[in-house]
């Protein structure tokens, strides 16, 4: 009856420990310029995606067309000007926030979900696991993780849902190799010895105790993650493999608009200047946290 | 006057980091005849390293900053020299030893390389002439001369602090420093490293300072004896003064932390706390907060040197009021 | 170390100049008796078989000739053929010209003629194009027999295809697989670098002296971004831009140093409806649709205001054609759909693939809307979007159509009832319009066909099973210096006779 | 292990690829084949046949250079990435050289002036840079050097003006990571033991960067070259989209909206065996800059 309470005991350490590890990392982030103003700007977009409906109507700003007012130069009704359908970019770029965070968190979600199990796995198995594991990744890594996504989607055909399959998939290695190398570090330390020494089993040690305590790395590559996810996300859609129209994506945006650079730069300037303010925000914010989780390194 | 080879006066240097200044040195006086050895001793985090830097002016700034003070070595005022007359300077006059031989060569490039540079440079050889110099000063240090070509991964520890030596000693300069030389090696290496370095020493009658937090090892090679404490000079004086005449409680506690050879039943009284934040040093002595003798003077002013005799000087409140203040030390090396 | 640098810059440097000194040697400046035509698209084969797309067309043209081909009014004329008659009405012999050689010297039978029909028929591209065609038969040296499965007015414009063009016998037999085309066009083969380009170099033996190239060389140069396109027309790069991007006209026009032409085209873009399908076996229904749709606004977004209303189900220049009933009036559209019984409108999907269907679809939706329909847009892509309208699964779609100059190569694939799982894709099953096409076809006299075509186009806009959209405009920019620029009714045309 | 990695790609490429829907037979034979030709072309292709025994005659064929014909244009394969790959190849190249002659010096310069001013404004940009999607940079740059300056053409393959716009805006995303990794490689060089050594035996400042600092710092900057190539080759497809370019990255995206199975899958396998080169370069190369690795290639 012993066990129940040392456990208990013993999460309790932790949790106060991370918490208070966290604290620690949030009052350094806080001390980084460029992480705040990135995480300034991320909450703009996330402020933008969450109140989208009151900031234009998804039907009629977004979607509606006005051929009479189509290509017009950015104004007071049109901040950002209107594309070749007489849409007003600025409503498109709004909803287009939704989706570029939508898919380029619930992508990595997979990512992390899929690549993390397979890292844990392997980082805490060893032996032939991780071999085999890591042979079958070595594949996967072989392949530009672009290109990756490109074939996926190709090959499912485009949309919303393959063309987050397919960016996730594409960089399951990429989480595999962080979630094992963060579960090698952790593994043999004491606690955990300790965990297994009580008789814990190997789930709940890798949930419980191993993943919590190997996090600070994970965190900082899944923020990156999600940053060049929103990226591929875009560059998909600009090749017509990703968002189908008339959804608004930036990237397809870009594809539309791109025929008509030459006389209306605007309709290309605002969307890239979307994806640039939120995967830099999101970079700004994934190296603060590594500078924070990693004070040595500064 | 003696004729010494390096005079450091009222030394302080600090650290600008971004979560405050840390004062590394805070007043170091340190006097060195030629070719005596000067023992600096002290806890990890003391400054040793830093004032071995400072005299080679090779204190990384940022964030380091001398706040004030004058080095003077070989009658050259460091802080006033150029980057280029530094560079002449070092490896010429005054060469280091550092720490961990593991670290402290290039492993990208050869051996015979790295102790020829230093041949190159200062005596402005052409590059066989300096490879075939290097050759010499490496079997100088008991290393073959055909393992120029080799790489330093492809040496063993000791080896590698003896090419260390060998690029240190390759100009014959005046002065050496080493910084625990022999603390990153095996101890049976450990004596014949200490061994070579006081026979070359004499053979090419340098001035040596011995950074050191291992006694034993100050009192086989050292001629005078400073300990450091938290950036400031605590006692400093000959072999004798300091071992035998021990005066500052910090000295005392670094002696009562070694095992006695001689009486291996005598019990270990280790110094408790840990040394002050650098970042936020007390007004008063820094190691108020360890000392067993400490008084309320000792937490508000800061303690003044007190001599005993021309080499031999303490910075401690306990000799102001009573000059013939006696430690109650429990053992005293013969 | 150092020498390790030294070394890998000058791995480095010298790498550089080799791919440096690989870009330099196209650099060259052009001389003014070469000319170079931007296309939109890299063609898809040099084997005038192995592909049924207009980029590709535009060289198997040049370097390959037909027994017919089509003039700038779209009238057949003959290109290798001598002379031909009709003995009987299913029964054509036709004499090719004496002394064509191929570009390799050998001269052209009617070996090669008979081999190159035959291979025609079977060659996946192309072989729905002589599928009337029952057989060949070598007459004499340059006389062959084509016999037809029945009478077929329209067959001599089956002969202009691109797919028809005449080849060597011994060399497509051979392994070359037309990797360097061997024909007997006014232009020869130089090289076709994938993506890039295609060169051609004028054939001074030539048969045909009227129609002999002009320029020593042309190169098509591939450049598949519109803007792009135009802007190496005012560069200088090219010459010629075959489809110039509509919202581009106006800048070609005020330059003035290129020069702009424009005819309509062939092509013809529709909304089509399933007619088998509720509610559009309605025909109340079908009606309303073609009064619903802004025609205007389709052509303004699609073609930036450069296209003609489409009021029938071809293109104008046709033999026949008859303006439809209708116009752009959303109240008669709601009008008819209370009469039809849907006074609050219904629901349906558009089902389309591309992006200019797409965006044309969109436009539809928002008119579609303004009449209380609601229409959602199914986009496929290109393949899966034919064959699921050929299984009849769409409820409407919308489409392009480049037509044959003959009504009927349009019509019957189209508004026959047989074709319905063909391309009938409103899958009209309708007697009348079945009969009006089989007298056309079997009518031989022009007048004769040119009323009963009429009277199709009368009955199958009051049918209504599709919605035409609008009918493209052939746009093409040149340089203001070339000479001899001709445009058909499916573009830039007779380019041997471009010249400086 | 570079053959049984990309024996691993080619069946796993060749396996997404085999899902898309959609018959090949019909897709060749277009609309008006009959029912038999159809059945006829499947056995002639083997499409009816096992994944496994269509991969095994796959990889035979490969292993004699053959990949089959494209089925939209019926040409070889092979015959067109050979022509189109050289295109890739300058570009691709040219750009990875472009990275590193900027690349290196600013971070060495960046990293012996830490918190200079240099140092700042290079970090933000060099943030910047690998925030900016490639096919929008691509846009922009031909906006301002096309339309605008003129001073270089938008988009094909003619002489060495024509590859300065897409080998630059390909050059931008590597050029900051490589950057970034020069910079922190070089911080924690010159912070090393072995560089006090050098300062301590008199070598001039400049020489203790550039002889002892730099070859050490250049071998995690070596890494990230090979890393970038990968990122460099994805990157590829949406330049030479954008700009026109004659290269596989183009092939590729062409034949994938042609449902041009064989050629996308050529495309991939070529873009991986690349990507796998480069990395067994990077390999040998990484022996010779660091002495401590015992090259097995040489």
């Amino acid at each position: 009856m012993s066990t129940p309470t040392t456990t208990t005991y013993e999460k309790h350490t932790l949790n106060t420990k991370k918490k208070s590890q966290w604290l620690d990392v949030w009052k350094r982030l806080k001390k980084s310029r460029t992480a705040v103003i990135g995480l300034i700007l991320i909450l703009v977009f996330l402020m933008l995606a969450l109140f989208a409906p009151f900031i234009a109507d998804y039907e009629k700003d977004a979607l509606g067309m006005n051929v009479k007012e189509r290509l017009q130069s950015p104004s007071l009704t049109h901040w950002f000007g209107t594309d070749e359908f007489g849409r007003d970019i600025f409503a498109r770029i709004v909803y287009g926030t939704r989706i570029s965070l939508f898919v380029g968190i619930i992508s990595v979600s997979i990512a992390l979900s899929l690549g993390g199990t397979l890292g844990a796995i392997a980082g805490y198995y060893g032996g032939r696991i991780d071999n085999a594991i890591m042979r079958v990744l070595d594949v996967l890594l072989a392949i530009p993780t672009i290109l990756l996504a490109i074939t996926i989607v190709a090959a499912l055909g485009a949309s919303i849902l393959n063309l987050m399959i397919a960016v996730g998939i594409s960089n399951i290695p990429g989480f595999a190799r962080v979630v094992r190398a963060s579960v090698l570090s952790v593994k043999d330390q004491e606690y955990i010895e300790s965990a297994r020494a009580i008789g814990a089993r190997d789930h709940t040690i890798i949930l419980k105790h191993v993943l919590p305590n190997s996090m600070a790395p994970i965190v900082v590559f899944a923020t990156l993650k999600v940053a060049s996810a929103i990226m591929a996300t875009s560059s998909l859609s600009f090749i017509g493999l990703g968002i189908q129209p008339p959804t608004p994506e930036w990237g397809n945006m870009l594809a539309g608009g791109r025929a008509y650079i030459r006389d209306h730069m605007y309709i290309v300037l605002s969307p890239g200047l979307a994806i640039v303010l939120t995967v830099l925000s999101l970079n700004l914010i994934g190296d603060g946290l590594r500078d924070a989780l990693d004070p040595k390194l500064k | 006057m003696k004729d010494h080879i390096l005079e450091i006066k009222d030394l302080h240097i600090q650290f600008n980091t971004d979560e405050g200044v840390v004062q590394a040195l805070n007043g170091i006086d340190i006097t060195l005849e030629r070719g005596k050895t000067l023992g600096l001793v002290g806890e990890t985090g003391a400054g040793k390293t830093t004032t071995a830097l400072s005299i080679l002016r090779l204190v990384p700034r940022p964030p380091g900053e001398v706040v004030r003070g004058s080095i003077i070595l070989d009658g050259i005022p460091i802080m006033e020299q150029s980057e280029y007359e530094m560079e002449k300077i070092r490896g010429k006059t005054v060469s280091m030893i550092f720490q961990d031989p593991m670290t402290a060569l290039n492993p990208v490039i050869k051996v015979g390389e790295q102790i020829a540079e230093a041949i190159s440079i200062h005596q402005k050889l052409s590059k066989e002439k300096s490879l075939a110099k290097a050759r010499e000063v490496l079997e100088l240090v008991g290393i073959p001369g055909n393992r120029m070509q080799e790489y330093p991964h492809q040496f063993s520890g000791g080896m590698k602090q003896r090419v260390i030596i060998a690029i240190a000693l390759s100009c014959s300069p005046k002065l050496l420093i080493a910084d625990e030389p022999t603390t990153a090696l095996d101890v049976t290496i450990q004596a014949q490293v200490l061994e070579l370095m006081k026979e070359l020493k004499q053979k090419f009658h340098m001035a040596m300072v011995m950074i050191s937090h291992d006694l034993g090892v100050v009192a086989e090679v050292c001629d005078d004896v400073a300990i450091m404490y938290a950036g400031k000079i605590v006692e400093q004086g000959s072999l004798e003064d300091v071992f035998l005449r021990t005066k500052h409680p910090y000295t005392e506690g670094l002696f009562n932390s070694i095992p006695n050879i001689d009486d291996r039943k005598a019990e270990l009284i280790p110094i408790r706390g840990l040394m002050s934040d650098p970042y936020n040093l007390p007004s008063g002595c820094p190691f108020f907060d360890r000392c067993d003798y400490a008084m309320d003077i000792c937490r508000t002013e800061k303690p003044v040197k007190h001599s005993f005799s021309d080499t031999h000087f303490t910075e401690c409140h306990l000799y102001t009021a009573q000059p013939e203040f006696s430690l109650k030390s429990k053992k005293t090396k013969e | 170390m150092k020498n390790k640098l030294v070394a890998l810059s000058l791995i480095f440097l010298f790498a550089s100049l080799l791919l440096f000194a690989g870009g330099n040697q196209e650099g060259q400046q052009v001389a003014k008796t070469d000319i170079s035509i931007a296309l939109s698209a890299d063609i898809t084969s040099l084997d005038p078989m192995g592909h049924n797309d207009t980029k590709s067309e535009r060289v198997s043209f040049l370097l390959f000739n037909r027994l017919f081909r089509l003039n700038t009014d779209f009238e057949v004329v003959p290109d290798l053929a001598e002379s031909w008659s009709q003995p009987s009405p299913e029964e054509w012999v036709i004499k090719i010209k004496e002394g064509v050689l191929f570009h390799d010297g050998t001269e052209m039978t009617s070996e090669d003629v008979k081999y190159s029909l035959d291979r025609s028929r079977e060659m996946p591209k192309v072989q729905q194009v002589l599928s009337e065609v029952n057989s060949v038969e070598v007459v004499d040296t340059y006389t062959v027999k084509i016999t037809t499965n029945s009478a077929f007015a329209p067959f001599l414009y089956t002969l202009v295809h691109a797919g028809t063009s005449i080849v060597p016998k011994a060399y497509a037999e051979s392994d070359d697989k037309f990797a360097s085309p061997v024909g007997s066009g006014p232009y020869t083969f130089v090289e076709w670098v994938s993506g890039d380009r295609v060169v051609l170099a004028k054939n001074d033996a030539y048969f045909d002296a009227d129609n002999m190239g002009q320029s020593a060389q042309i190169t098509f140069k591939v450049i598949p971004e519109g803007t792009s396109r135009t802007i190496a027309l005012e560069t200088g790069e090219v010459d010629v831009v075959d489809e110039l991007p509509t919202m581009d006209i106006g800048k070609v026009e005020d330059a003035s140093d290129l020069t702009l032409y424009q005819k309509p085209s062939t092509r013809i873009n529709f909304f089509a409806m399933n007619t088998e399908k509720e509610p559009f076996d309605n025909i109340l229904v079908r009606q309303a649709l073609n009064y619903a749709v802004d025609k205007e606004a389709i052509i303004a977004v699609a073609l930036d205001g450069a296209g003609v209303q489409a009021d029938s189900v071809l293109a104008p220049s046709f033999l026949g054609y008859k303006k439809g009933p209708y116009s752009y009036d959303p109240e008669q559209a709601k009008a008819l759909l209370v009469k039809a019984g849907y006074p609050d409108g219904f629901e349906m999907s558009i089902m389309t693939s591309g992006d200019e269907r797409k965006r044309i679809a969109e436009i539809i939706q928002a008119n579609f809307m303004d009449i209380g329909v609601t229409a959602s847009i199914e986009m496929l892509e290109w393949g899966t979007f034919i064959d699921s309208v050929l299984k009849g699964l769409e409820q409407s779609l919308v489409l392009g159509w480049t037509s044959n100059p003959d009504p009927d190569a349009t019509l019957t694939p189209i508004f026959f009832s047989g074709n319905i799982g063909g391309m009938n894709f409103s899958r009209i099953n309708d007697p009348k319009l079945d009969s009006l096409l089989k007298a056309g076809r079997e009518e031989l006299d022009l007048a004769g066909r040119a009323e009963i075509y009429g009277e199709f186009h009368t009955y199958v806009m009051e049918q209504a099973p599709f919605v035409p959209l609008f009918v493209n405009n052939n746009n093409v920019g040149a340089n203001a210096g070339l000479k001899g620029v001709e445009l058909s009714p499916q573009g830039l045309w007779n380019i041997e006779k471009i010249h400086y | 292990m570079l053959i049984p990695v990309m024996l691993g790609v080619i069946f796993l490429v060749f396996f997404i690829i085999s899902l898309t829907p959609g018959d090949a037979a019909s897709m060749i034979l277009g609309d008006g084949a009959t029912e038999e030709r159809i059945i006829e072309l499947r056995d002639d292709m083997g499409l009816d046949d096992p994944l496994i025994v269509q991969y095994g005659r796959y990889m035979w064929d490969l292993l004699r250079g053959n990949m089959g014909d494209s089925y939209s244009t019926g040409r070889s394969v092979a015959g067109e990435i050979v022509q189109r790959f050289p295109n890739t190849f300058k570009l691709t190249v040219t750009a990875i050289f472009l990275s590193v002659l900027i690349s290196i010096p600013i971070g060495v310069i960046s990293a012996t002036k830490q918190y200079s001013l240099f140092d700042n404004i290079g970090m933000i940009l060099a943030l910047v840079g690998i925030s900016m999607p490639s096919f929008w940079t691509g846009l922009i740059l031909i906006i301002i050097f096309a339309l605008n300056l003129g001073w270089f053409p938008s988009g094909g393959m003619k002489g060495i003006m024509s590859l300065v716009l897409p080998a630059f805006t390909l050059a931008i995303a590597s050029t900051a990571s490589i950057t970034r990794t020069t910079r922190s490689s070089m911080l924690e060089v010159i912070r090393q033991d072995y560089i006090n050594t050098a300062k301590a035996k008199g070598v001039s400042r400049r020489k203790v960067i550039t002889r002892h600092a730099l070859g050490n710092a250049l071998i995690p900057a070596v890494t990230v070259i090979g890393l970038e190539f990968g990122i460099l080759l994805g990157g590829a497809v949406l330049t030479e989209t954008v700009f026109s370019w004659p290269g596989i990255g183009r092939l590729m995206v062409e034949s994938i909206q042609r449902k041009d199975t064989p050629m996308v899958l050529g495309c991939v396998i070529i873009f991986s065996l690349s990507f796998s080169i480069v990395n067994l370069i990077i390999d040998i190369l990484y022996a010779y800059i660091d002495p401590r690795i015992k090259a097995n290639y040489t």
